[in-house]
């Protein structure tokens, strides 16, 4: 357990409660941009630079901006009224049901903790084998993706674009 | 063995043509006019010039193919082989039975189509002029282009079916053209008359083909010697004994003879074809006179395998004699009518009616050839007679009754020559016309007839009433001096073209068919034809045409002397009239044939209807109305059982279910995270019990 | 404690803190940030399972990562699009007034 | 005696980190190298300042700074002491975190940005199998920073500089990777490294740089273009077009914090700059076979110069483009023509050696983009333009 290792996890996970507590949203996005980030390093420490830098490229340069966007289009920067608070009627619950999924996750991490195979040599994997795969054995799920990605480009331009008869 | 090879293969064709292969083209002939039809049927009728281009185009190419055909066929004759080509093919399959279909090309086939090509050619060519100023021009065209097909169909079919297909559409024809100014109430009564009457023989028609289908289980005329004409199956068509002392064959015979005699106005089904004069004149010439009321004798000539077999040489059969009895019969018996009619129409009508019955006595008597051949003139020289009529009515201004004529000669001299040429060949005019040798024929065949004299001397009286009453209408319209109103003119040449062509061939169709060089009868019999005078040494044969001759003249004659160059008024009662009154009312009112049937057939029709009337709303009414008390009770009954105890049952259930619903509608809250909160519970239960089962 | 299982550790709570902020959060635009966090968290089980599993040469888990990366991006921006349109429709992004189908 | 003077720094480096136990020796590299990016590249800004607000001037007929120092060459040192001595406001309604943060991720994106570039043989800071994916990551996370800025100041005028900017920049982020992605595809590699050895060969004297080749050139072309965009260079500089929102995304930002983005922008353009050398113009590579003895980063640098000097004449001749003719360009004329370079390399790559394939690709680019001109005259009605100069 390096100690890279942990400083990273503190800064991942302190983004992530950032994101999830702070009251006003572009604080949270930025927040989970931190996350996202913490994510980035965490991989690159996990020996796999090129999840890294794409997880660096897709959410901290798309995702965040897409998410900050959405926020300034929807009125969600202003720091919402007091009366009623950031959190839904029912957050208790919510937390309980979270509460509960992470204690089975740790359970089970926990009790599954001897299986786990305790070496540590890197492996050596070049961005021209990632290629090889993606091209050779993977070639389906990456087409299909291409596709999906295509079709959520278009859905979403139609899904926001301003009917004409409503111009509120 | 084609059977099974058809079996295996529907729709395969097993044809038998020769090299030519004209015989596999054959479907076009009939196939061109039908579709040229159907094309004008779609027409606008401002487009007459189109409608008339397309009909008579088509009929033309038809006639084209009709002579390729006809060539063919001579030419394999005199290379000495009988032509008979055939091309037939599976319509329906139903398990091992099929239905063929198929049309056939033989000598009997290729002339007729000639005939049928070329006549109605001329006919709608002067259509042209005649229906120039209907305002249904292209109706008609339509009709006719219709009926042309039809007819061809029947020619060339090679199986029974086929032919009766083309037969009923014929017939559907005829009823369309004779209606075609439905507007007049008598043409619509005639075409009505007409497709009922046709309809009798046509029962008995079905019934004939239907037996013959049962025995044979083809109904394919030639097939390569599986056909029903074929020595096979008519050798088991004579094994077969049916009621009456009749074999199979015979029996079916007489029934295809009765749709024939429906067809050519034989007795006693000849009484729509007078009617059916009120048609327009050129469907007169070409329906009622050239092609379809010979399609009955053609049926006849076509199935004639069937109605001779098992005959002795020189002997005849039942189906034969009693042909030939009808036939006389008929010639005789319209021929009195013909005598004391005033309508120039009507007239022409009974006279057509009587030259077909000759032809049926000529088929049964002579064989084919000697029917075959008077039709064929016949064919000619009446539609030259109807158009000639028709030129006359419409120089007469729509004038029909022959005493408000006369004197035409000198207006109309074209109508008049060719009319003169026609009326010759029609009452056999000694030596020069067409119909004298054909008649002949006839005549001679009547003569050597085994079974009795009778036929001959009541055909012989008929040739010279024939003459007589065409003499009497010769004169009654060319001669004497006008009594019409208005001033009779000549028609166009669109009209009196066609009028010359069929004179000339009117005279010249006798050529083929003397006793010097029987070409004709060689042609159809299949065997060569040499020229030469021996033909007259037959004994009889001279003194026949003497006989024939000497009649001929004496009944011109007779008619010369009574009506000739006097122009009787229309109220003057006619020279026979004031001879001998009655025969003649009987004469007028043409043997009260009508009223016969007006008392007996539709009559009993009438009260037939009447009881059927009767049953329906009485009997039938009754039960009906009983059904419906009765499920009414039970409507009651269920309907009260329904509210007492389904419906309790049934609210009850409702009850519970939307109580139900509502309890489950409280989940469906509509919040997201209500159901993300669901889903997540899920998750930690499933993964607990998972990983609690997977431990230790 | 071995590496493996403190990234699993860091990935669960990650994942239940996503959770949290989806279940609890009003605005839909947290949802979905929530949601985001929840998929990262599995990402980074993938990798660390490629990592530390036996046979990173498959490059199995990168593969899935890298696939659910993408995935992802489209998720986003589709769920994006469709809040700002519900909001243009109604005004508002708040989960609890969004309860009902019509308007 | 020209190998020494190509590695000098190398061997500069090494001499120095030989002082220090082993252990610690990589380390000590890398910071040496650091170090030594972050003090050359402030330099070269410095320098580029005044070059460029004299090359300005030049163009639009004026003498620019010319007071402190000769021809004002000292100018920049001035302007530096000015900013840094200046007092730092900041809004009060401002959101003090994100406002102090901004400049600063900025500066740091940036600066990661050059760790992967080669300035000369062997001299990069770390060479890493997917640093051109490293490099894209970094410029696609200075946008948030750009966002950070321009909303914490609490100004519509910051707020809208910072919409259009990241608006801006991801639009042409896309055909500037695409543009990109064609070297990968013949090189191979994401190695920026492997692409500028893969460069750097000659036949007949002439190198091969990929600049050289259609598709090259076309893909230039088209980096050019986005790269002037993605660093909000005229005449894509809406968001901080003076006369419609003050100053952009940094508006409300004073003192040290303006330089910082003034610096940022800058060495934007440099690294940005820097790149389009390595993949097109063959990174440090000699023009010409016989200079191959003048030291690499040598040609880096001055190939770097000269994309600069560019950029400022572009900047002094071009007016600025509107907002929609911003985005219709990008959508509509620079990613399709990027897509199409992409088949075309796919061509080149698979049509083997030869000349057929010069002919085939030059053939459909030229068509192209012939076609294309043809079509935006006509829809957007242009002419040739009449000009009438003051006497």
């Amino acid at each position: 357990m390096s100690f890279m290792f942990w400083i990273l996890a503190a800064l991942t996970i302190a983004g992530g409660l950032a994101a999830v507590l702070l009251k006003n949203l572009v604080h949270c996005a930025l927040a989970v941009t931190v996350a996202f980030a913490g994510l980035a390093l965490l991989f690159l420490q996990l020996d796999a630079q090129f999840a890294g830098f794409a997880q660096i490229l897709v959410y901290i340069g798309a995702v965040a901006i897409l998410v900050v966007f959405a926020i300034l289009l929807t009125r969600g920067s202003e720091t919402p009224k007091k009366e009623i608070g950031v959190f839904s009627r029912t957050w208790l619950a919510g937390l309980v049901v979270a509460a509960a999924l992470f204690a089975v996750l740790s359970w089970a991490v926990l009790q599954s903790a001897g299986g786990l195979s305790q070496d540590d040599a890197a492996p050596t994997v070049s961005v021209l084998q990632i290629g090889q795969a993606l091209m050779g054995r993977y070639v389906l799920p990456l087409e299909i993706v291409a596709l999906l990605l295509t079709a959520a480009t278009i859905g979403a331009v139609i899904v926001a674009m301003h009917e004409k008869e409503d111009s509120k | 063995m084609l059977m099974q090879e058809m079996a295996s293969v529907p729709f395969a064709p097993t044809t038998h043509c020769g090299p030519a292969g004209i015989c596999d083209s054959l479907w076009l002939i009939p196939a061109l006019p039908i579709v040229a039809s159907g094309v004008i049927a779609l027409m606008k009728q401002p487009q007459r010039k189109a409608a008339a281009a397309l009909s008579i185009g088509s009929l033309a190419i038809s006639l084209l193919l009709a002579l390729v055909a006809f060539g063919h066929v001579v030419s394999g004759w005199t290379h000495g082989a009988a032509v008979r080509e055939t091309v037939n093919f599976t319509w329906i399959q139903v398990g091992s039975a099929h239905v063929d279909l198929g049309w056939v090309l033989d000598p009997l086939a290729a002339v007729m189509l000639v005939m049928v090509c070329f006549v109605g050619l001329l006919i709608f060519i002067y259509s042209t002029g005649y229906m120039a100023h209907d305002e249904n021009f292209t109706r008609f065209f339509c009709f006719l282009s219709l009926f042309a097909g039809a007819m061809l169909g029947v020619v060339i079919a090679n199986s029974l079916l086929l032919l009766f297909m083309c037969w009923e559409l014929v017939g559907l024809t005829s009823y369309l053209l004779i209606g075609f100014w439905y507007q007049k109430p008598s043409a619509a009564a005639a075409a009505k008359k007409a497709f009922l009457t046709t309809r009798v023989g046509d029962v008995f028609f079905l019934l004939g083909m239907v037996w013959l289908f049962a025995q044979t289980g083809t109904l394919l005329f030639y097939n390569g010697g599986a056909g029903s004409m074929e020595a096979l199956k008519l050798g088991g068509l004579l094994a077969t004994p049916s009621g009456l002392g009749l074999t199979a064959a015979g029996a079916i015979g007489l029934l295809i003879f009765a749709g024939a005699a429906g067809k050519s106005g034989q007795l006693p089904l000849h009484v729509w074809l007078p009617d059916a004069m009120e048609g327009p004149t050129p469907v007169s010439a070409l329906i009622h006179a050239a092609t379809m009321v010979a399609a009955g004798v053609y049926l006849i000539a076509r199935v004639y395998p069937l109605m001779q077999a098992g005959a002795l040489v020189g002997g005849t059969t039942a189906a034969l004699t009693v042909v030939t009895w009808v036939g006389a019969a008929t010639a005789l018996f319209a021929a009195l009518i013909a005598v004391a009619q005033n309508d120039i129409k009507r007239i022409l009508a009974y006279s057509t009616v009587s030259q077909l019955g000759y032809m049926m006595a000529g088929l049964g008597m002579g064989g084919v050839a000697v029917g075959m051949f008077h039709l064929i003139t016949h064919a000619f020289f009446k539609a030259l007679l109807f158009m000639g009529a028709g030129s006359v009515i419409h120089g007469c201004h729509e004038e029909q009754d022959i005493r408000k004529m006369g004197g035409l000669r000198g207006a109309m001299p074209t109508t008049f020559a060719t009319y003169a040429i026609g009326m010759l060949a029609l009452s056999g005019f000694p030596l020069l016309f067409s119909g004298f040798w054909s008649k002949d024929g006839i005549l001679e065949a009547a003569q050597h007839w085994s079974v009795g004299k009778a036929p001959f001397y009541m055909l012989v009286f008929g040739a010279l009433l024939t003459a007589f009453y065409m003499t009497r209408q010769v004169s009654y319209v060319f001669f004497g001096k006008w009594r019409g109103h208005g001033q009779a003119h000549e028609s166009p040449k669109v009209m009196t073209t066609p009028l010359a062509i069929l004179a000339f061939f009117a005279i010249a169709l006798g050529a083929i068919g003397t006793p010097a060089w029987p070409w004709f009868r060689a042609f159809l019999e299949g065997h060569a034809a040499e020229f030469g005078f021996a033909g007259f040494n037959e004994p009889g044969l001279l003194a026949l045409m003497v006989t024939s001759s000497v009649v001929v003249l004496l009944g011109l004659g007779l008619g010369w002397w009574i009506y000739g160059n006097k122009s009787p008024q229309v109220e003057t009662p006619d020279a026979l009239e004031r001879a001998v009154p009655p025969v003649w009312t009987v004469l007028q009112n043409k043997f009260y044939v009508d009223e016969l049937y007006g008392v007996t057939v539709i009559a009993f029709y009438a009260w037939w209807a009447k009881v059927a009337d009767w049953l329906d709303r009485r009997v039938w009414g009754g039960v009906v109305a009983l059904v419906a008390w009765l499920f009414r009770g039970g409507a009651q009954l269920s309907r009260l059982s329904d509210e007492y105890w389904v419906n309790g049952g049934f609210d009850k259930g409702c009850e519970e279910l939307s109580n139900s619903g509502g309890l489950l509608a409280r989940v469906q809250s509509g919040k997201v995270q209500t159901y993300l909160r669901l889903l997540a519970l899920a998750v930690v239960v499933l993964a607990a019990i998972l990983i609690w089962s997977s431990r230790g | 404690m071995t590496p493996l299982a403190g990234y699993l550790l860091v990935a669960a709570l990650l994942f239940a803190i996503g959770l949290a902020g989806a279940l609890t959060r009003r605005n839909a635009i947290l949802v979905l940030i929530g949601i985001e966090l929840m998929l990262n968290a599995a990402n980074l089980n993938l990798i660390a399972f490629w990592r530390y599993g036996p046979h990173p040469e498959a490059l199995t888990g990168m593969m899935f990562a890298i696939f659910s990366i993408a995935v992802a991006a489209a998720e986003a921006a589709v769920g994006l699009g469709l809040v700002i349109s519900i909001y243009r429709h109604a005004q508002t992004t708040d989960l609890d007034q969004m309860n009902r189908m019509k308007g | 005696m020209q190998e020494k003077a190509d590695q000098i720094f190398i061997l500069l480096r090494d001499w120095l980190v030989g002082f220090l136990p082993a252990s610690w020796q990589t380390a000590a590299g890398v910071l040496l190298g650091v170090v030594a990016i972050i003090a050359v590249f402030p330099g070269l800004f410095a320098l580029t300042t005044v070059l460029e607000r004299k090359g300005i001037a030049r163009i639009q007929n004026r003498l620019g700074p010319n007071r402190v120092g000769p021809f004002g060459i000292l100018q920049p040192i001035a302007d530096a002491i000015k900013s840094l001595t200046k007092e730092d406001v900041v809004p009060l309604t401002a959101d003090h975190a994100v406002h102090f943060l901004a400049p600063v991720v900025l500066v740091i994106v940036v600066f990661m940005g050059f760790a992967v570039l080669p300035v000369g043989r062997n001299m990069q800071l770390v060479d890493m199998d997917s640093s051109l994916l490293f490099y894209f990551a970094m410029g696609a996370s200075g946008e948030v920073s750009i966002f950070m800025a321009g909303w914490s100041s609490r100004n519509k005028y910051s707020l809208l500089g910072a919409m259009r900017a990241v608006a801006q920049m991801i639009s042409y982020e896309v055909p500037l990777l695409l543009s990109s992605v064609v070297i990968v595809m013949i090189t191979g590699s994401l190695s920026l490294v492997k692409i500028v050895e893969a460069q750097n060969q000659y036949t007949w004297g002439l190198p091969h740089w990929y600049i050289f080749t259609p598709w090259g050139c076309a893909a230039f072309l088209m980096y050019a273009i986005s790269a002037t965009a993605e660093t909000n260079r005229s005449p894509f500089d809406l968001p901080e077009g003076e006369s419609e929102l003050v100053a952009g995304y940094f508006t409300e930002y004073s003192g040290f914090k303006f330089a910082l983005f003034f610096l940022a922008e800058y060495l934007a353009m440099f690294s940005i700059s820097g790149l389009g050398t390595t993949l097109f113009l063959g990174g440090w590579s000699a023009p010409f076979a016989f200079l191959g003895w003048v030291p690499s980063w040598i040609w880096f640098f001055s190939k770097v110069m000269m994309s600069i000097v560019v950029m400022i004449w572009v900047r002094g001749t071009l007016p600025r483009l509107r907002q929609d003719q911003l985005m219709n360009f990008a959508w509509k004329f620079v990613l399709p023509m990027t897509l199409l370079n992409l088949m075309v390399a796919a061509l080149w790559r698979f049509m083997g050696e030869g000349w057929l394939r010069w002919v085939v690709c030059s053939a459909i680019l030229i068509v192209a983009y012939v076609i294309a001109g043809r079509i935006g005259m006509r829809r957007e009605h242009l002419g040739p333009r009449t000009y009438r100069y003051a006497e």
